[in-house]
């Protein structure tokens, strides 16, 4: 068929769900607490910082579900800022979004470090702010009120369980890193690695090169990967575009699906759908959609209640099994 | 007297000068070649001919682009929106693409001429800096391609995955047709009136119009072509890639071109133009990056490599001054 | 007596040439030395090599009684020699007085330069050199005359053992080139050696003492100017014996003023109607017609190079307009000018002349490429004859077609642009000093050549600051003042004399 | 004569105009947008790049160009925090040593080969930045900024100003005195204007390119240690295509790429611009990152024709 995006998820089909035993085991959060006054969310001044361009689908379903729970719970004043990948600006930009008045805050961060101006600015004013898919290394409660997310590292523990599984325990594999300096590079990395370590002595990674988590970069990658190591067995791609660029490599060489088993991690709709074709061994979720649980958890908050210090999700797996099923709840 | 002189001069130019001329002119075909000889040696599987098939399709966006920066480079300008203009190209080429892969490239070949002649007309007829009008192109076009088309998109027409993927007598397509751009921008430059008027205008502009050579319409007209390659580079790139992804094709591309063409020996001064060994400085830097890529260096150690090989590369072939 | 400044068996090669081989020379304190030779004799190597710019292959420089190798041009300076390039050496974009006073500008408090006095200064300064002007304006503002000016009044005003001038006057106007006179005159009394290079000979009789001559690079005589008649001279130079020059001649116009004027009674083919430019140019009437060379005569900033360049369409105009064979020209386009047959030899032939990047084939070709191809493809044969026959005619000094022009000595680049336009075939030739820095073989070859071109019909406006050029070659001069026709001579009138008395008592009155 | 005056003071302070009206389009646009809270964010934020503008003002006045800035930056950034552990000095000696003489080599490689500066530090560009990624494992460590008093100068404030924003305007008004007012930029602006003459009139071309170069490479690494002591941590994701918005805030601010011509108020007024550009994006609020892209896009073309057309004038004469 003809040109198809992948449309974003619809209705409550793959809503994020907490990991279940909650948060409420580690320390939690109340406004008197925080030292914060209550207000009515729907009239309060909403600011929202996305750190990438809308232009992956784990970004563009992110802002969509905030913009799209915002306006579904009637909040007509929603700011939000965009960092186009630069640190410094999403800097500027939440202390913009402060100075503008916001009563919230929800932040994307590009970075887990190098907060610091904007939560003193926070704090002074009081203005809880939640963190969506990054953690911001500071501490809960008073810097910042929670974080909801995915837990990268378990991410990589168990993409590296899939290839475990996949290779039967032994074998060569090849990592295509995400951009460099990145913290969810870095902990899908260790993630993986360490896994493979406990667990699979018989793995050896013999190969690991940045593709940016871009496509054409994750497929010039894997082009120059099979020529000069024809032996290798599998791929972990850090994110899907990266596996799917390795895809292409792959059809590109005549490789027959399945030849090399290829593991990524994030679920967009054409990963989910390459598993079904074969192409994708697994692809290990994770959930973008944060606008229901984000204004939930402020709501709570400002209810009173007490907040768990991080929220974290329970992203699935997808497998062969799920994969044709579950395509609708990919994003 | 003159005869005395050049006869003369036949005898005294025969000496040490004219080594220097061949490795300033001949720098980067050694360089390609030496690389060469350290991947044959060193790196397992490197001689089959997939792995030139590889890297030939891989430098070939580069390439292209790069032809068109030569051109701009010998006005004494530059642009640095053609990475943004292959990821229009992109967006173009999908949105058209259910009118049949023919017309979509040519939509898409157009959208790039026309940012080629926006850059084109600031620099040529407002008199805007080229670097600072090309920059504004680049932060432009490429939000105008997210806009046209916000995310990655795939494709399945036959056509144009052909266009990229499917080769003549074992020669991938896209090769084929960079070649063809090649001979016909080194025909450009060194046969026409209008190459002619292009590095007579890099060299002296004001010496140009004084001449009566049409500067501005050359100017616009080098853009032009340089927007028109760029796109045409980012079609072929996405008919590779078998997906349109308007974020990411091209990033940073101007500045590999740019690198490219000055490893080539061409002086970002303007005034010369040197087609092949711009071409041969794309070769350069690609097999390069394989080499660091297949010998699994860290990311650190390749942007550091690659450092000290286009210093090197550019130093060889640079100009000496008489002293 | 002892030698300040001392060249010993220097030779100096460039890639294809030869430039300086085995040439020796001294230069005493007090002295007025004159440097001759053709164009790429070797005259400007042999001052670099002096002044550091170049390092010589072989031979020693010796300063002041002890061996000397200057690394840079600043060692030099440092150490007392102060030079004059042929080519204007300022920063154009930089104010007058920057460019004066670059490296020992006043100092105010705490070592900061002080503007104030800077600018005071300059202005006085220059004053005494007869220039005056804004000297925060850039450089760039002022005629080549006046920036010849800057460049002599900077390199004069510090205090040094030697000065060396590479043609000075090329761009100077008679009261200019007195100014300059006295200068020397008393840099001489101070005891200051000067070396001077020039082609205009008569001006080495007024002021020099002792004479070398270079030719292709090799020393042909050193001595006494005086023991060398100017014929003696120039047979030296030109490496050619006496009786052949003196049957050549000296000057080579050979226009009758007496009589019918060329190109009477013939419509003009091209006729400039009050072209008018705020501060530059105002209501300046000319024409030219077919065979006839008209002169352009003034003083520096009189605006003659202005309105060569408003003819050709160089010069954004407020009013006037130019009407070839009848038809008015689109203004604002040297291109239209062109195809309609008017051609403009520019004045400043580095920034507005050559294309340093390419080779004297391509410079030569440039012009007329449009015609020396078909559909936009060149002929590299059409080129190529092109090439070869203007490169005969004007005896172009090259070590080959392909040797970038940016190599070439002064006069032979400026032969390179000649041969650029006569490859268009004009119908009208505007030569804004197309002498300037040309041998005097090759000034007799050019100045033949516009004769010999008026006589095949073609219409010249022929700007110099040479008056005796100008009288000999043509038929008619316009006077200008301050962008403005204020006299014309034609017939009997044109001598040297009345042009200066038209000046002047319009200056005057 | 008059006209050209004028004309001159146009070209230089063309930006300063363009950003007074479109400070006042903010203003009259949203009632958010001239508070003292947002002034100070735009101003805070735009310091840092001011810096390195400064330092590339001098490159591009002397006919160069400095592209390794942004990799200088982040450089600066991460060993001042790697340096912190050892106290307030070594927090700002490292970066400014190693970005010093980083800024060194490159002169010392343009001065003395004849090298294109561009290619030059877009050799530096890479290296540097895979220097940066070496110190830090590949990014992923960020040290953190152990030293409070380094912290302070990057945080602490001052009339609702944190001092980055003062030390900037010092640099600043340095600059203009060292540009304007000494023998060294004199001969800045001598070579860039046109560097034979400059030697021949004895200007020291060579020294004055890598003194300019130098202090290229400090100023970046300054600015990087100060980022890096307000984020008091050495992020290593920062600093990608600011090169570009340094030059792009020089152009504008009127100084001439070919060089010879140009000044510091010029790429001050350049920088806050920028800031004032993308701050009056984040006012609207609800511009998808694409349109931000286009608009900030149209914006720069906009700007730097004005500013040109503004600057016309001067070419005529
Ligand atoms: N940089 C250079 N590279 C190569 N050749 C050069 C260079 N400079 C000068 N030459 C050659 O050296 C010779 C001497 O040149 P030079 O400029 O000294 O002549 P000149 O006596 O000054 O002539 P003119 O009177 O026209 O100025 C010429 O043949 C010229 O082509
Ligand atoms: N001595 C001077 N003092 C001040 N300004 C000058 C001087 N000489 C020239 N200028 C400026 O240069 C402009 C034109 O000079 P230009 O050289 O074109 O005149 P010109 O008659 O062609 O003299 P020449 O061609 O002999 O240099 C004048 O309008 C004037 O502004
Ligand atoms: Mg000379
Ligand atoms: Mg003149």
């Amino acid at each position: 068929e003809e040109p198809q995006a992948a449309p974003a998820a619809t209705g409550t089909a793959g809503q994020q769900v907490v990991q279940s035993p909650s948060g409420s085991a580690g320390p939690t959060c109340t406004l008197q607490q925080f030292g914060g006054t209550k207000f009515d969310l729907k009239t309060a001044v909403v600011g929202f910082s996305q750190s990438e361009k809308e232009a992956n689908p784990f970004r563009i379903a992110e802002t969509k579900s905030i913009k799209d729970e915002a306006a579904k719970l009637g909040i007509t004043n929603l700011k939000v800022t965009n960092a186009q990948s630069q640190f410094s600006k999403q800097i500027t930009d939440v202390q913009q979004l402060i100075a503008q008045g916001v009563q919230l805050l929800v932040i994307a961060p590009l970075n887990s470090d190098g907060w610091e101006p904007v939560l003193q600015q926070a704090a002074a004013k009081k203005i809880p702010i939640i963190t969506v898919d990054r953690k911001i290394n500071a501490k809960a409660c008073s810097d910042y009120l929670t974080f909801i997310g995915s837990d990268f590292y378990e991410q990589g523990k168990r993409a590296a369980d899939r290839m475990i599984e996949a290779l039967g325990g032994k074998g060569k594999v090849a990592i295509l890193l995400g951009a460099p300096g990145n913290n969810v590079t870095t902990e899908r990395t260790n993630g993986f690695k360490d896994r493979v370590k406990e667990k699979a002595p018989g793995i050896t990674i013999s190969f690991e090169q940045t593709g940016e988590f871009a496509r054409e970069k994750g497929q010039q990658v894997t082009e120059q990967l099979i020529q000069s190591n024809p032996d290798i067995n599998g791929i972990y791609a850090e994110n899907d575009e990266m596996a799917l660029g390795a895809v292409t490599a792959l059809k590109g060489a005549g490789k027959e699906p399945g030849t090399i088993k290829i593991v990524s991690v994030d679920g967009t709709r054409s990963a989910v759908q390459g598993i079904a074709d074969g192409w994708l061994y697994a692809v290990i979720e994770s959930n973008p959609r944060f606008g229901p649980l984000a204004f939930e958890t402020a709501q709570k908050f400002l209810d009173g209640a007490a907040i768990p210090d991080k929220v974290i999700i329970s992203d699935r797996d997808y497998t062969g099994e799920n994969a044709k099923d579950s395509l609708g709840e990919a994003y | 007297m003159a005869e005395l002189t050049s006869r003369q001069g036949g005898r005294v130019a025969v000496r040490k000068p004219q080594v220097y001329a061949w490795v300033q002119d001949y720098g980067v075909y050694a360089a390609v070649l030496a690389l060469l000889l350290f991947n044959v040696l060193f790196t397992p599987h490197f001689l089959d001919a997939s792995n030139f098939r590889t890297q030939l399709v891989q430098v070939t966006p580069i390439v292209i682009v790069s032809l068109g920066m030569a051109l701009v480079i010998g006005t004494q300008g530059i642009d640095l929106s053609v990475g943004s203009v292959m990821a229009l190209a992109a967006a173009l080429t999908v949105l058209y693409l259910g009118y049949g892969w023919l017309p979509a490239l040519i939509v898409a070949v157009i959208g790039g001429a026309v940012v080629g002649a926006a850059g084109g007309a600031l620099v040529a007829y407002v008199g805007v800096q080229p670097i600072v009008a090309t920059l504004a192109l680049l932060v432009g076009v490429r939000g105008l391609a997210n806009v046209l088309v916000p995310q990655l998109v795939e494709f399945r027409n036959p056509g144009l995955i052909a266009l990229g993927s499917s080769s003549v007598a074992g020669i991938p397509v896209i090769v084929l047709i960079a070649a063809a751009l090649t001979v016909i921008v080194l025909f450009v430059v060194r046969r026409t009136t209008f190459g002619r008027q292009v590095v007579a205008i890099g060299g002296n502009r004001s010496a140009s119009e004084l001449s009566g050579l049409p500067v501005k319409r050359v100017l616009l007209t080098v853009y032009v072509i340089s927007g028109l390659l760029a796109a045409l580079a980012g079609v072929l790139a996405t008919a590779r890639l078998q997906a349109s992804d308007p974020t990411s094709l091209g990033l940073f591309i101007e500045l590999s071109a740019i690198t490219a063409v000055v490893v080539g020996g061409t002086p970002l001064t303007g005034g010369r133009i040197r087609v092949l060994s711009t071409v041969m400085g794309a070769l350069l830097m690609q097999l390069l990056a394989a080499t660091l890529i297949k010998h699994n260096l860290p990311q650190s150690w390749t942007q550091m490599v690659q450092a000290v090989i286009i210093l090197a590369a550019v130093y060889a072939t640079r100009k000496r001054g008489t002293r | 007596m002892e030698a300040v400044l001392e060249a010993k068996g220097i030779s100096k090669r460039f890639p294809g040439v030869l430039a300086l081989d085995d040439v020796s020379l001294a230069l005493r304190p007090g002295e007025v030395h004159a440097l001759v030779g053709e164009n790429g004799a070797g005259k400007s190597t042999l001052i670099k090599v002096f002044t550091g710019v170049y390092r010589p292959d072989g031979g020693e420089l010796r300063y002041q009684g002890g061996p000397a190798a200057f690394a840079t041009p600043m060692e030099a300076q440092r150490a007392g020699i102060q030079t004059i390039y042929q080519e204007v050496n300022l920063v154009p974009m930089m104010s007058v007085a920057r460019n004066l006073l670059l490296g020992r500008e006043p100092r105010g408090r705490f070592g900061v330069i002080d503007a104030a006095a800077m600018y005071g200064e300059a202005e006085r300064v220059l004053a005494g050199y007869g220039v005056e002007t804004d000297v925060r304006r850039p450089l760039r503002t002022l005629g080549v005359g006046a920036q010849q000016m800057v460049a002599l009044a900077r390199a004069v005003s510090v205090d040094a053992r030697v000065v060396i001038m590479d043609e000075p006057t090329s761009s100077l106007e008679p009261r200019e080139v007195e100014t300059l006179f006295g200068v020397i005159r008393k840099l001489r009394e101070r005891g200051i050696a000067v070396m001077y290079v020039s082609h205009r000979l008569d001006e080495l009789y007024q002021v020099c003492d002792r004479v070398t001559v270079l030719r292709d690079g090799r020393l042909a005589h050193t001595g006494p100017l005086a023991e060398l008649d100017r014929l003696k001279l120039i047979s030296l130079m030109l490496g050619r014996d006496l009786n052949e020059v003196r049957s050549d001649g000296l000057t080579s116009f050979s226009r009758d003023h007496a009589g019918e004027p060329h190109g009477n009674g013939q419509a003009p083919v091209v006729e400039a109607r009050g072209l008018t430019r705020r501060h530059v140019l105002d209501g300046v009437d000319v024409s030219v017609r077919p065979g006839e060379v008209v002169g352009l005569g003034g003083l520096l900033g009189a605006g003659r190079t202005e309105t060569a360049k408003a003819i050709v369409g160089a010069l954004p105009l407020d009013g006037g307009q130019v009407l070839v064979a009848g038809a008015p020209l689109r203004a604002g386009s040297t291109a239209a000018a062109i195809r309609a047959g008017v051609s403009l030899l520019p004045e400043d032939r580095k920034a507005e002349g050559i294309i340093p990047t390419l080779s004297v084939r391509e410079n030569i070709a440039l012009a007329a490429l449009p015609a020396l191809g078909r559909a936009g493809v060149v002929s590299e044969a059409k080129i190529d004859r092109v090439v070869e026959i203007f490169m005969r005619r004007l005896r172009i000094k090259a070590a080959s077609p392909h040797q970038l022009v940016s190599e070439l000595s002064g006069g032979n680049q400026q032969k390179v642009l000649l041969a650029r336009w006569l490859a268009v075939r004009p119908k009208v030739l505007l030569l804004d000093e197309p002498t300037r820095g040309i041998d005097v073989g090759a000034k007799a070859e050019v100045q033949a050549l516009i004769d010999e071109l008026a006589e095949e019909g073609l219409g010249v406006l022929l700007i110099s600051s040479d008056l005796e050029e100008l009288v000999e070659g043509a038929d008619r001069i316009l006077v200008l003042r301050e962008g403005a026709v204020v006299g014309e001579l034609s017939g009997d009138e044109v001598t040297e004399e009345r042009i200066m008395a038209t000046i002047a008592e319009q200056a005057d009155g | 004569m008059n006209r050209e005056q004028t004309s001159r003071l146009l070209q230089q302070h063309g930006a300063v105009m363009v950003l007074g009206l479109l400070v006042i389009v903010g203003s009259l646009a949203f009632d958010s947008f001239a508070t003292p809270a947002n002034a100070a964010s735009v101003v805070v934020s735009s310091s840092f790049l001011a810096i390195i503008a400064i330092g590339m003002t001098f490159v591009i006045i002397s006919g160069g160009i400095d592209l390794s800035v942004g990799s200088l930056f982040v450089l600066g950034g991460v060993l001042a925090a790697y340096g912190s552990r050892h106290g307030l000095l070594a927090a700002l000696l490292l970066p400014l040593a190693v970005c010093g003489i980083v800024g060194l080599l490159q002169g010392l490689v343009i001065a003395r080969t004849g090298m294109a500066p561009f290619i030059v530090t877009l050799a530096g560009l890479l290296g540097v930045r895979g220097l940066m990624l070496a110190i830090s494992d590949e990014g992923a460590t960020t040290y953190l900024v152990e030293d409070r008093t380094f912290a302070a100068l990057g945080q602490n404030e001052l009339l609702g100003l944190s001092y980055p924003v003062y030390v900037t305007i010092a640099l600043a008004l340095a600059a203009m005195v060292l540009l304007q007012r000494t023998g060294f930029g004199q001969n800045v602006y001598a070579i860039g204007g046109n560097e034979q003459a400059a030697a021949l009139m004895g200007v020291p071309v060579a020294r004055t390119k890598v003194y300019v170069y130098v202090m290229s490479g400090l100023l970046a690494g300054l600015a990087g240690a100060l980022n890096a002591a307000r984020l008091s941590s050495g992020v290593t994701i920062l600093g990608i295509g600011l090169e570009l918005d340094a030059i792009a805030a020089v152009v504008i601010g009127g100084t001439l790429l070919t060089g010879g011509a140009g000044g510091i108020s010029g790429s001050v007024a350049g920088v806050l611009l920028l800031g004032v550009i993308q701050s009056i994006i984040n006012q609207v609020g609800s511009l998808t990152s694409a349109f931000q892209q286009v608009v900030s896009g149209a914006f720069l073309a906009l700007v730097v024709v004005a500013q040109r057309l503004l600057s016309k004038a001067q070419r005529l004469t």
